[in-house]
């Protein structure tokens, strides 16, 4: 017998769930399917930026939202500047560079990881915001709590960004010209190393600003990101490498399959669920679940 | 000698010292610097003898294999599994971890190793957590409780062993079980044509498969040759350890230090993965001794994995056989400066 | 012996914090032990278990070799579980301060002590003190995260409500990283009167954050390990008043007359003093660890370093030893399941006020204070 | 009849839209040279590749020595005895010269002593005996085609198919390879090979198959090809009504 | 038929002794080179370096030796983005057009180097008045066009590029028959406005109609430049084109 009430609920909270994922699967996707990276080190932006928003909020009146503009410039120069390492290594006459590209971004995780418990210690950190808090109850329906209904809608809006950019703009065309082919790209004028740049720098600011949002909701932790590469790659694997739109697909389903298997099957299976559609999906549809994905190896 | 073993070769006088030399410093360690030191020696040579495992898939086939702690795991559970629930003597144990581990590999080679590249990395990451989990969640490894060996004196080959848990004689089981692999490796990828047949498929799979390799069947035979290879050492652990839970012998660090290892070491060369095996689980372990209670030692292996890779793609080895020298790094430098362009 | 590194060095530091001041304080005070007439400065070394079982079992043995009299253990039952065979094979005496697993103690080890609780007695008994308050709840909601220690937690609360013949509606495991809400939902959807969770401080926010975002108001939440920590202030922050928790010691315990610190209030003011941090149990139990070592060399009378015959003979004394501490008096069992715990403490049902400082609220004859239930709903605070 | 060693009977391959061999019908005789010519995007390699198995072919069939081998795993068609060598070299380059010959595996009983002398005396053969424990990575690239030609030869196979086996070598070499592959032709060994180089393809093969456009246009001797009014439209491009506008 | 019938002054781009290759593997032996006015045709069978060639006067592949230069500008070493600032446009071999953009980006991306919207419109118009077929098809993704529109968003992209000189490397491959005379009147198109077109082409009789000057290539060589009329014999063309 399936309550309706708790049904509903159980949607609101898969959905916005789902949202969380899409503020991390958005640039996790663009940079996979711009720079062919695999980013190892996407759950440890998402830690930095979780601590940058506890350290910085009380400077803001102990309101994290307002840390955001400084998290998004400063996450967009680090990743420029980052970027043309990665480059670097997936390049050139290197022997298996996409395993490179991979163990620098581990290297580079592990290092994040190790320099922000080095620095601030092991314990948990409120990203504090006096304007998210609470939820707001549609009766009938359930409740909607503000924080991740805000980050949801961040998420969206930053994925929908991010399509008006490629899809609108001139460095969005650039973008997408060096996605498909970066030696025709170069022919047409276009700076590679500066638009592959700009791709990263905005993957990084998106994240990390996630992170921001993430710690609202949760709490900042230095050993936080680790789940939230495994669920970046859970984003791009079933929403297709580097298929943009089938990332708000992927959230869906991601954040309904957990919420679903917690409530009516079992809390301790949500993983094991999880990792087994990932490891299925891949076995039978690589492209993902839309079939779209393109993987440039 | 070409190749594969040149660290001692290339020391003066007569390279036979220096083998038996280090040979009689691997017999005679435990004795000499006891316990403690004989832990860390037995730790260096099983993750040794483990980077070796993924090297053979990961460095001499090139199927980045980000699962490979999950056999390690496996072996740990299926030998802990029959020694804590069935009361049986550590060896079924040990057999048992080979047969679960080969046919746990063999089913998993099937469809995974028709993916390649990123895809069968997350592939396999995706099952080694699935199996985590599943350990996780079920009764006979003792779920998230853990499982606790028996620490009763055990009997090797019907011998009563009168130390079951000393530092020593589980310092020579890993000797045992590393130079073993080593030598293993040694015989099947540097001396015969297995090797030749696993390099060339990695190299170029259709060229290969256009001189009669059976690339499907040697990628199978690789892969639940390194995932037996974990297991061993897992179970071997387990008996050592006496206590293991899922969290800690199947998690995906385990994987990553094998990876990192083999990597910084030197991939697909019989000796890397003993370079990398040692910095790296040195730099770890002994970090404690040398930089005081500290979690610095975490950014600075992060660090010197970013300089390997922007630097040194060959590795430890290949610096130490001269491939990578000043000019390649000045090379790389300025290539790498002209990325830099931003503005 | 603790993890200074790692995913655990949280509680590494707690537990380090409770070995430090107990050994700077004998030391500046007392000078060290006094045995035999002789003082011997106490000598804390420390060694790293980075939070993994194998790493903790090779650090015990590094100190064994180094000649250690003694170790105080290290932080987590894993850790524990995998250090003890080593003090058993070397015949090394081990105090835990901070190890709650029952299963520890089920292994039966002989050279092997503690000094807090096993959490299934921790767990069990501040439930029934929270299950007395008025008006009597009638049903519970049981959380644990799928993780040793956490487990045993939601288990001793949901036996203990079972006992006290309340309705328990669900019990529920789930993995760490889950996504709260949807636990929150499916009780909420039953509305219990009372949430019982057991798991460690991170969890702890989560549950709480994702109770305050979804408006689930149930009469109180109870949560064990460690609400009255800084890390759980600091990480609910607004949401955290009017958590229940448990403890079996606070500074505001009224006792007095122990060994090195006279009262619990003497010892949080050293705390704070040493690290400008109010001490937890762990912290205090850890300190308990150092003082009893303390008093069975003393009764033991033989000068360091120790021979193995000393040894034996210490555990001997530990097993009969029964010391009055601002931790409260410290002896440990001698058989069952519960051996070589010391049980002899009182579990404090806790509560944490507006300003997120913690109060006793139970059981009856320990509460210092009333207790605030049920709570207020999240949109009246 | 002929004793045809090889035999495709209406091959076809298709990429998407594009038909990358339009029905190939083609017969090799045993113990000839078969050169295989045509301009850039003709099919010729599609065409190996479907002969020996790398692709599935849409429609048709392979013969290989009087069975039907259509869709074959090509290492069971290399153990079979049908060898080829791909356009852009592929030798294993962390191994040495010798371990790039002993890696190939075949399915006859010869143990490894008798492999390893047979890769010497191969290695002697093609002149590359002193280069033997040389990795393959620094060698140059005719060397490299060399030791293709070698590896190929460790299968003992009865066809070889070669992808431009000139391309990228100096005369002195290419004319080193020619004079290898018409010593082992005279052993009885059957050689289909692809080759820009017109002068090799006129002093190698004893005929000559022309693709133009996925389709198998005409078939003979060198010189009778180059006759050809098919085979000159492939090349220089077609004749078209303005034809009397053309300059020459 | 003649060259050089537009009014622009356009410089010439020349090569000398350009040596070049991949890795170790030397393809280019000292080439030396100079376009002229209308079409400048490179011939030469496969493997004779005529690509790499082209792709060493476009900055794709490093020059190890020799010097290009365009007019008075010395480009030797200049990477591909800024060479096609000074008025240097390429096509690729099969046109380079981005499928997943549409038609009107990829024109758009031509004009990449260009600020000026107002300019980059005029251009736009420009193209669609040269070839009015891609008017109603600006929208759809170039992937989905014809192989003959293909070819005009390849050549019409270039031209937004606002270059003098164009590189074209075989635009008649793959290209159906009927329509390789399409594309080679959409080259005159070029040329009669004023550009200098240095064209790599395997369709050599259709090419040769076009060219003002020829260079056969053969094993990274010179073997012949001169005009068409110097080819007087087909045969002769035959055996050179052949290397026999």
């Amino acid at each position: 017998m399936v309550d309706i009430g708790l049904f509903t609920q159980i949607v609101i909270n898969g959905l916005l769930l789902g949202g969380i994922y899409i503020t991390i699967g958005v640039g996790f996707s663009l940079a996979f399917g711009v720079l062919e990276v695999v980013d190892f080190a996407v759950g440890e932006y998402v830690m930095v930026g979780a601590f940058m928003g506890a350290v910085l909020a009380p400077v803001f009146g102990a309101e994290g939202i307002f840390v955001i503009p400084i998290v998004l410039v400063v996450f967009f120069l680090a990743g420029s500047l980052i970027q043309p390492l990665i480059h670097h290594v997936t390049t050139g006459d290197r022997p298996h560079p996409l395993l490179m590209g991979l163990v620098f971004t581990f290297g580079l995780a592990t290092f994040l990881r190790g320099s922000v418990l080095t620095i601030f210690g092991p314990n948990n950190q409120d990203v504090p915001s006096s304007l998210l808090t609470g939820g707001v109850t549609v009766p009938g329906v359930g409740t909607f709590p503000v924080v991740r209904t805000v980050t949801a809608v961040f998420g969206v809006t930053g994925l929908l960004v991010f399509m008006y950019y490629l899809y609108r703009t001139r460095g969005g065309m650039a973008i997408r010209a060096i996605a498909e082919d970066r030696t025709n790209a170069r022919l047409m004028g276009i700076n590679i190393n500066r638009y592959q740049s700009i791709a990263y720098g905005a993957y990084a600011a998106l994240t990390g600003s996630a992170g921001v949002f993430i710690g609202m909701i949760f709490t900042a932790n230095p050993g936080m990101g680790l789940q939230y590469t495994a669920f970046a790659f859970f984003m791009v694997v079933l929403a297709g490498m580097g298929y943009l739109p089938g990332v708000i697909l992927a959230g869906i389903v991601l954040g309904l399959t957990q919420s679903f298997t917690a409530v009516y099957i079992s809390g301790n299976l949500v993983l094991l669920v999880l990792f087994a559609i990932i490891y299925v999906v891949l076995l039978v549809s690589p492209a993902g679940i839309l079939g779209k994905g393109e993987w440039a190896t | 000698m070409s190749g594969p073993v040149p660290s001692l070769d290339r020391l003066p006088g007569d390279p036979r010292y220096w083998y038996a030399g280090l040979a009689v410093l691997l017999v005679a360690w435990p004795l000499l610097f006891g316990a403690f030191w004989a832990r860390i020696g037995l730790g260096a040579l099983m993750w040794i003898g483990l980077a070796q495992s993924w090297n053979m898939i990961g460095g001499y086939a090139g199927y980045l294999d980000f699962g490979h702690g999950a056999y390690f795991g496996i072996g740990a559970f299926a030998a802990g599994i029959a020694m804590a629930q069935f009361g049986y003597p550590f060896l079924v144990g040990f057999g048992l971890a080979i047969v679960v581990s080969s046919i746990v590999s063999y089913l998993v080679a099937v469809p995974t190793l028709r993916l390649t590249g990123a895809y069968f990395a997350i592939a396999t990451w995706a099952f080694a957590e699935s199996i985590k989990q599943t350990a996780l969640v079920t009764g006979i490894t003792g779920g998230t409780f853990g499982l606790s060996l028996p620490r009763s004196p055990d009997t090797f080959v019907g011998v009563p062993v009168p130390f079951a848990i000393s530092e020593t004689f589980f310092y020579y089981a890993m000797l045992v079980l590393c130079l073993a692999t080593m030598a293993l490796t040694y015989y099947l990828f540097e001396r015969h044509e297995f090797g030749y047949r696993v390099k060339a498929l990695r190299d170029d799979q259709d060229a290969a498969e256009s001189l009669g390799i059976d690339t499907t069947r040697v990628k199978r035979q690789v892969y639940v040759l390194s995932c037996v290879v974990a297991a061993v050492f897992g179970s071997v652990h387990a008996w050592y350890i006496v206590y293991i839970h899922p969290n800690d012998v199947l998690a995906p660090i385990i994987t990553d230090r094998m990876v990192i290892m083999a990597l910084l070491g030197g991939l697909g060369t019989l000796t890397g993965p003993v370079a990398g095996g040692l910095l790296v689980f040195l730099l770890e372990r002994l970090s404690s001794v040398f930089l005081g209670s500290t979690t610095f030692y975490l950014p600075l292996i992060g660090v010197l994995i970013m300089v390997t890779v922007l630097f040194a793609p060959s590795g430890i080895i290949g610096i130490l056989r001269g491939e990578v020298d000043r000019d390649d790094v000045r090379k790389n430098v300025k290539e790498l400066g002209e990325k830099f362009d931003l503005l | 012996m603790t993890s200074l590194s790692g995913d655990l060095r949280f509680g590494g530091e707690v537990t380090q914090r409770g070995y430090d001041l107990w050994a700077d304080t004998v030391n500046d005070e007392k000078g060290g032990i006094e045995v035999g007439g002789e003082t011997y400065e106490v000598e804390v070394e420390y060694a790293d278990a980075q939070s993994s079982p194998s790493t903790g079992a090779d650090a015990a043995s590094e100190m064994i070799e180094d000649g250690a009299d003694a170790i105080l253990g290290p932080y987590s039952s894993n850790v524990t579980l995998a250090v003890c065979p080593i003090m058993e094979q070397n015949s090394m005496p081990h105090i835990t301060g901070s190890a709650e697993s029952p299963q520890i103690w089920q292994e039966g080890f002989e050279y092997s002590f503690g000094t807090i609780p096993t959490v299934s007695i921790i767990g069990n008994e501040a439930t029934s003190a929270l299950l007395n308050l008025e008006p009597q709840p009638d049903s519970v909601y049981v959380t644990a995260v799928n993780e040793p220690f956490s487990v045993a937690t939601g288990e001793s609360m949901r036996d203990a409500a079972e006992e006290a013949g309340v309705t328990v509606e669900n019990y529920e495991e789930f993995p760490r990283d889950a996504d709260y809400t949807n636990v929150v939902s499916a009780a909420q959807d039953v509305d219990p009167d009372l949430h019982l969770h057991g798991g460690h401080i991170g969890s702890h926010v989560d549950l709480i954050s994702a109770s305050e975002q979804l408006g689930y108001n149930p009469d109180g939440f109870l949560m064990h390990y460690g609400v009255n920590t800084g890390s759980y202030k600091d990480g609910a922050d607004d949401q955290a008043p009017y958590t229940f928790g448990a403890t079996v010691w606070i500074p505001s315990v009224d006792r007095s007359g122990g060994v090195l610190f006279d009262s619990p209030q003497a010892y949080a003011d050293a705390s704070e003093s040493e690290y400008d941090t109010a001490p937890d149990y762990t912290q205090a139990g850890s300190t308990a660890a150092g003082i009893v070592f303390q008093e069975a060399f003393k009764e033991l009378g033989s000068a360091p370093p120790l021979s193995q015959d000393d040894k034996d003979e210490l555990i001997g004394i530990l097993e009969e030893i029964d010391v009055n501490t601002f931790y409260g008096d410290v002896a440990f069992e001698t058989e069952g399941e519960y051996y070589h715990n010391n049980i002899n403490t009182q579990t404090l049902l806790i509560q944490l006020g507006e300003d997120g400082s913690p109060a006793i609220v139970g059981p009856e004859d320990a509460a210092t204070d009333e207790a605030n239930y049920p709570v207020p709903a999240w949109d009246e605070r | 009849m002929t004793d045809d060693i090889l035999r495709t009977t209406d091959l076809t391959k298709r990429f998407g839209a594009l038909t990358a061999n339009d029905g190939i019908s083609l017969s090799v005789e045993r113990g000839e040279i078969r050169g295989i010519i045509g301009p850039n995007g003709s099919g010729k390699t599609t065409f190996f590749n479907t002969v020996t198995g790398f692709y599935q072919p849409d429609s048709g069939s392979v013969h290989f020595d009087g069975e039907e081998v259509t869709g074959w795993e090509p290492h069971r068609l290399a153990r079979r005895g049908l060898g080829r060598t791909f356009q852009i070299v592929s030798p294993f380059k962390n191994m040495t010269v010798r371990q790039n010959m002993l890696a190939v595996q075949t399915d006859d009983d010869r143990s490894r002593e008798e492999k390893r002398d047979r890769a010497g005396e191969i290695m002697e053969f093609l002149e590359i005996d002193h280069i033997a424990d040389n990795e393959a990575r620094g060698m140059s690239g005719g060397q490299q085609k060399l030791l293709e030609l070698g590896r190929v030869l460790m299968l003992d196979p009865e066809v070889v198919m070669l992808d431009e086996p000139a391309a990228g070598v100096n005369p002195a070499l290419e004319s080193r390879i020619m004079d290898h592959i018409h010593e082992l032709n005279d052993e009885g060994r059957t050689f289909v090979v692809i080759e820009h180089d017109m002068h090799v393809m006129k002093t190698l093969a004893d005929s000559v198959s022309v693709f133009d456009s996925g389709s198998h246009i005409a078939q003979g001797d060198f010189e009778e090809v180059s006759q050809d009014d098919a085979v000159r439209e492939a090349y220089l491009g077609g004749t078209t009504a303005e034809d009397d506008e053309v300059p020459i | 038929m003649s060259g050089g019938n537009g009014s622009k002054d356009v410089p010439t781009l020349s090569a000398t002794g350009i040596e070049a290759g991949y890795d170790r593997h030397q393809v280019l032996h000292g080439i030396t080179f100079e376009s002229r006015d209308g079409v400048t045709c490179i011939f030469g069978p496969n493997g004779s370096g005529k690509s790499t060639f082209l792709k060493t006067l476009n900055g794709i592949v490093p020059v190890w030796d020799g010097t290009v230069t365009y007019g008075d500008v010395d480009l030797t070493g200049a990477k591909p983005e800024e060479i096609v600032t000074h008025g240097i446009a390429t096509l690729p071999q099969g046109g380079g057009i981005f499928g997943s953009l549409s038609v009107e980006e990829n024109l758009e991306v031509g004009a990449f180097t260009v600020d000026d919207a107002a300019a980059i419109g005029d251009r736009k118009a420009e193209v669609l008045e040269v070839f009015p077929a891609l008017e109603d098809k600006l929208g759809q993704k170039a992937r989905d066009l014809s192989g003959g529109q293909q070819m005009m968003v390849s050549l019409g992209r270039a031209m937004m590029t606002g270059a003098d000189t164009f590189l074209l490397d075989e635009p008649s491959a793959g290209l159906a028959p009927r329509l390789v005379d399409d594309a080679f009147g959409l080259i005159e198109r070029l040329v009669d406005r004023g550009a200098q077109v240095v064209l790599i082409e395997q369709n050599v009789r259709a090419a040769l109609r076009l060219a003002d000057y020829v260079y056969i290539l053969a094993e990274g060589e010179v073997q012949f430049n001169g005009p068409p009329e110097d080819l007087s014999e087909e045969d002769e063309l035959m055996e050179l084109y052949l290397g026999l």
